[in-house]
């Protein structure tokens, strides 16, 4: 059981190491998106200061987004997810381990990224030390919910976009609450209640996602 | 005679029944609509704060109420069908979804024109009004999920579990008032507590909400008659049945 | 014990589409018999395949494994089987090494390098095994697909047209591999368009879907 | 010639009409990144109608990465695209018709929805137009300069990231220029500047990207 | 005017990665003619299939058609060339005659319903006209490409392993393409593994990368 997940886990970590490019450039995304506001919006500081929390999670979300139309398309096409599917271990395991290991590939590295990012708009210390622990709460619940909708898309034509359409109404609860935190925190009050029920929603998702995202794939692969 | 609830499971019979209770519901919806807008414009009083723009709430609050049940029926089939694998059920929530759409979509835009004259502004993002349009795009990307889908099998699975998924929006638009502070109306219609509008006014809402109930069966039982013309053409009833046409 | 019904199929029922491709299909197979599926392009080989695998839902009747349906059964059935459909199945970004490891891994099973390289080299690739395979040709691609079939010690093999792009050596290969694994008390379900000459091994034949039509030969 | 052009053009229509969702499903990427910020930047109109130009731009700026990404990727996979670089044509025709053709399907939407999201943000009815002229404009450079984008990273493992990469920076002039047309046209300001340097860079785009993209391609095809 | 040579090759040479998979390798094939391409797996066919459709350069030496080089040729080459590789290069959202019709449409030939119908039918996928390509069984699919190839009317055909995946009957069918092809005064590059029937075709093998050794055989 374990074993299995360590595997599923290890075997994308091994993938994503081979594709030395796609690593990195999913965090330049990040930091490209992230980046161009302030040239759409206008350089002035305040303003900046406070469209910052929801900049930075929105393109958390979008990154999270983009590669996720990739986690099960490449398995399905080059017949290794069949493959795996038919490994003696329940496909429960192996939809927890893609999503984890996606998070460990995408979300870690967005959490490392933030805290520079904040600085540029001006984020004061303590305001940060919270947009990291709720990009951190945050972050595992845009994996598994992903890979819900990966799932479900297998294989579709437009899988990617459909994929987005069926995702990002299920990410706003975390959204709403992940930027609420950070903007709570920016105006001095204390992000304790958005960030307990980000927590509280990071919890009931991984209970139920992976389960979900597993009868996905049993169905999309037939 | 022992009513079978088993015997109407079966697309056969249900065909038939449905056949049957359309008309009623139609023509219900039809008589009570008239009915409800009458009493909306002709015999509810003038709001003395908001004058008559406030009549909008005829058409928004049974809108809204209508997206979101029709959510939770879908739910309860999806739930059922993905149980007992029962053919009936999905085309019932594939029959619902457009229907709650509609609704979703009414709700949105009617509080839109009534956000113009109270709020100064079409929209706001208050979580009611962000959760309505969640609902919304959720019903419209079930749709787009069973339309990408070919085969049929997997096309009602994956909707199931996507209804199913995106339920958990359906008590937060409900609670959404109460667990933050917005600008949105609270809930004034309760069963707990005695209502704290005008009872005329709450008669009229009443009846415009069952009126859209009525609507909303007439056009699922419709649309599933197709469906399962559509689904069932291989088999011999169908056959019999579109000849005799 | 060469007629232990190991695997066995009861009225299966598959449709695609509108279409019925197959209805009431029975069948047993034990160890030490090899069954040969046949049929044209498009009769259902490939869906049957599927079915007898657990990747796809019948429209009626049942799979059973030793008895049991594979529903119930999955985590013994799979355990004991190996499948190889159209698509080879091997990631374009290792190596075959490091493919059939991830396969050994994924499965449970140890494999050791010795063998790994034992098996890759038996099918031809020793000039290969240090190259991604998204650069091996098309017929080298097969290739390791069906070395990992060796190290994965099934007992059952469900092998769909698995001579896709081998070459005249290639087919004795895999012809000699199959030999030796149903002699040795394997099983096998396969598929193949093209002549296999398997003397001595037990083979049941199976015709998927209606015979071919005159006008159609 | 025109013909091929046209051919190349009715293709790709006749696709995107048959994948149904995925047309329409791109349109709604679009609406919901609109629709999101304001969840993470709070509600008040003020803030919304300042940052309204930026991130519509922002947002039609990847709803048409995201599409872009698939440009040649599925031709590529199921060797039509070779079979089209095979045609007595010059590639240039294609790479230029597959530009055309994405630009009609998820370029021309978005002009139609934005005046819609415009709404919402309260933007006053001239920015609005200035808003869709700028888009007008700016969404064939978009598809253009993706193409050369998509050409070079086919095949790549993790291209449609690392397309992002390297288009992003090419896009910043077309942001620049359009989400500033509208900032004037907000601050009552004229656009003319900003929309006659956008059309410029349209032109030169024109010229030059069709070309680019098709030695792209020729090179990722061997 | 059996042997005029349409298509030539000069000192040809590939290399992939590291390895140099041929090198001077000279030939002409002339009206009439079908150029039978052998090797093992992995010897370097598809490699020197794409060099001589122009889809990948020569390390060294040339094709050339009617005397003169592809690149500069291109336009006329292309016009009388059709290619099939080992991925079918057909849409999956498009039906077999759409497929056909778009074909045609970017070659800029015209081409009429019936015709197209006809040859798809030759091609037994009479039941699956209506059908998108994805639902296709593998064999069809590849039969769906044939069909394409049948309507292209182009002189000389260039075929990586057409015979993937087709049945017996399949394999008939397009040695009879193939044989109408070529003594109708077609020209004719292809590979396979499988064995060929071609009586009464004037056919030319060409062995690509070194001959087997011993011990691979
Ligand atoms: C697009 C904007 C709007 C949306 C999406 C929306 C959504 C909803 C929903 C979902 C409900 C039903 C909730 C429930 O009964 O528990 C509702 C009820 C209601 N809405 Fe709106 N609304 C919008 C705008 C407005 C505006 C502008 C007003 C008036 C100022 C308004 C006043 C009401 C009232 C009075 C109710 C009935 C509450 C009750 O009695 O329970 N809404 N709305
Ligand atoms: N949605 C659908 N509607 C109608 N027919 C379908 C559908 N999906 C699949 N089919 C048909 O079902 C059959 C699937 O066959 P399958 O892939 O099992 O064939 P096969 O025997 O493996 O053929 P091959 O030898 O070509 O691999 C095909 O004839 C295909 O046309
Ligand atoms: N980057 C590379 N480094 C080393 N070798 C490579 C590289 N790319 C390709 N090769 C080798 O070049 C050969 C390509 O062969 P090609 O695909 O032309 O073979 P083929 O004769 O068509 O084989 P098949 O019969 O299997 O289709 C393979 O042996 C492959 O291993
Ligand atoms: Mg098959
Ligand atoms: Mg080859």
């Amino acid at each position: 059981m374990l074993h299995f997940l360590l595997t599923v886990i290890r075997r994308d970590l091994l993938l994503a190491a081979r594709r030395k490019g796609d690593w990195l450039t999913s965090q330049f995304f990040f930091i490209m998106v992230v980046s161009m506001f302030p040239l759409g919006i206008g350089p002035e500081p305040e303003m900046l200061r406070r469209v910052a929390p929801g900049v930075m999670w929105v393109a958390a979300l979008l990154a999270s987004l983009l590669s996720l139309s990739r986690l099960f398309a490449e398995d399905y096409r080059d017949g290794s997810l069949e493959q795996m599917l038919l490994s003696p271990e329940p496909p429960v395991l192996l939809a927890l381990g893609k999503a984890l290991a996606h998070w460990l590939i995408y979300g870690i590295p967005l959490l490392l990224i933030a805290p520079v990012l904040g600085l540029q708009f001006g984020l004061p210390a303590d305001v940060i030390g919270v947009l990291m622990l709720s990009l951190l709460i945050g972050t595992p619940v845009l994996s598994l919910l992903g890979g819900v909708g990966a799932a479900l898309t297998l294989g579709l034509r437009g899988g990617g976009v459909l994929l987005t359409l069926l995702i990002l109404p299920l990410y706003v609860p975390a959204l709403i609450f992940g930027a609420g935190a950070v903007d709570s925190a920016l105006a001095g009050l204390g992000p304790e209640a958005n960030l307990s029920l980000l927590a509280a929603f990071a919890v009931l998702t991984l209970m139920v996602a992976p389960w979900v995202a597993a009868s996905a794939l049993k169905i999309s692969i037939e | 005679m022992a009513f079978s609830i088993y015997k109407y499971a079966s697309p056969m019979t249900f065909y038939g029944l449905a056949g049957k209770l359309i008309p009623w519901f139609a023509w219900g919806a039809g008589i009570l609509t008239v009915l409800g807008l009458y009493i909306a414009f002709f015999m509810a009083p003038t709001d003395f704060q908001q004058g008559e723009a406030y009549r909008v709430i005829f058409i928004h609050v049974p809108a809204a109420w209508m997206s979101m049940f029709i959510y939770i029926i879908m739910a309860f089939w999806s739930a059922v069908g993905l149980a007992w694998n029962t053919r009936l059920s999905f085309m019932m929530s594939r029959a619902l979804a457009p229907t709650g759409a509609v609704f979703a979509f009414l709700s949105l835009w009617t509080g839109a024109l009534w956000g113009k004259p109270m709020w100064g502004a079409w929209w706001v993002w208050d979580a009611r009004l962000t959760s309505s349009l969640i609902l919304f795009f959720l019903y419209v990307g079930i749709m787009a999920l069973w339309s990408a889908i070919d085969d049929r099998r997997r096309s009602d699975r994956a909707g199931a579990l996507l209804i199913l998924v995106g339920a958990i929006n359906v008590p937060i638009i409900y609670f959404s008032v109460k667990w933050w502070n917005t600008l949105h109306q609270g809930a004034s219609v309760s069963l707990m507590k005695s209502p704290s509008m005008a009872s005329i006014m709450l008669i009229g809402m009443l009846v415009l909400a069952i009126a859209a109930w009525f609507y909303a069966i007439a056009t699922a039982l419709t649309r599933v008659r197709g469906i399962i013309l559509e689904r069932e053409r291989q088999t011999e009833w169908v056959k019999e049945l579109l000849e005799k046409i | 014990m060469s007629d232990t019904p190991y695997l066995s199929v009861h009225e299966l029922a598959c449709a695609r589409g509108e279409r019925t491709l197959f209805s009431t299909m029975n069948f047993q197979l034990g160890t030490g018999q090899l069954l040969l599926v046949q049929g044209g392009n498009g009769r259902g080989k490939t869906s049957l395949l599927r079915l007898l695998c657990g990747l796809a839902q019948p429209l009626a009747g049942e799979v059973r494994w030793r008895g049991q349906a594979i529903g119930p059964a999955r985590e013994e059935y799979h355990r004991n089987m190996a499948y190889i459909g159209h698509v080879n199945g091997i990631k374009d970004d290792l190596t075959p090494m490091e493919n059939l490891r991830l396969s050994a891994a994924l499965a449970g099973r140890d494999l050791d390098e010795a063998t790994a390289t034992q098996s890759l080299v038996k099918l031809g690739l020793e000039r290969c095994l240090d190259l991604p395979a998204r650069v091996l040709s098309f017929g080298q691609r097969r290739r390791v697909t069906l070395a990992g079939l060796m190290t994965a010690g099934a007992l059952l093999w469900i092998l769909d047209e698995p001579l896709t792009g081998l070459d005249i050596h290639g087919v004795a290969l895999v012809e000699g591999l199959l030999r030796d694994h149903v002699t040795g008390g394997g099983m096998v379900v396969m598929t193949t368009h093209q002549p296999l000459s398997l003397d001595g091994v037990a083979t049941v034949p199976l015709q998927v879907g209606p015979l071919l039509q005159p006008d159609e030969v």
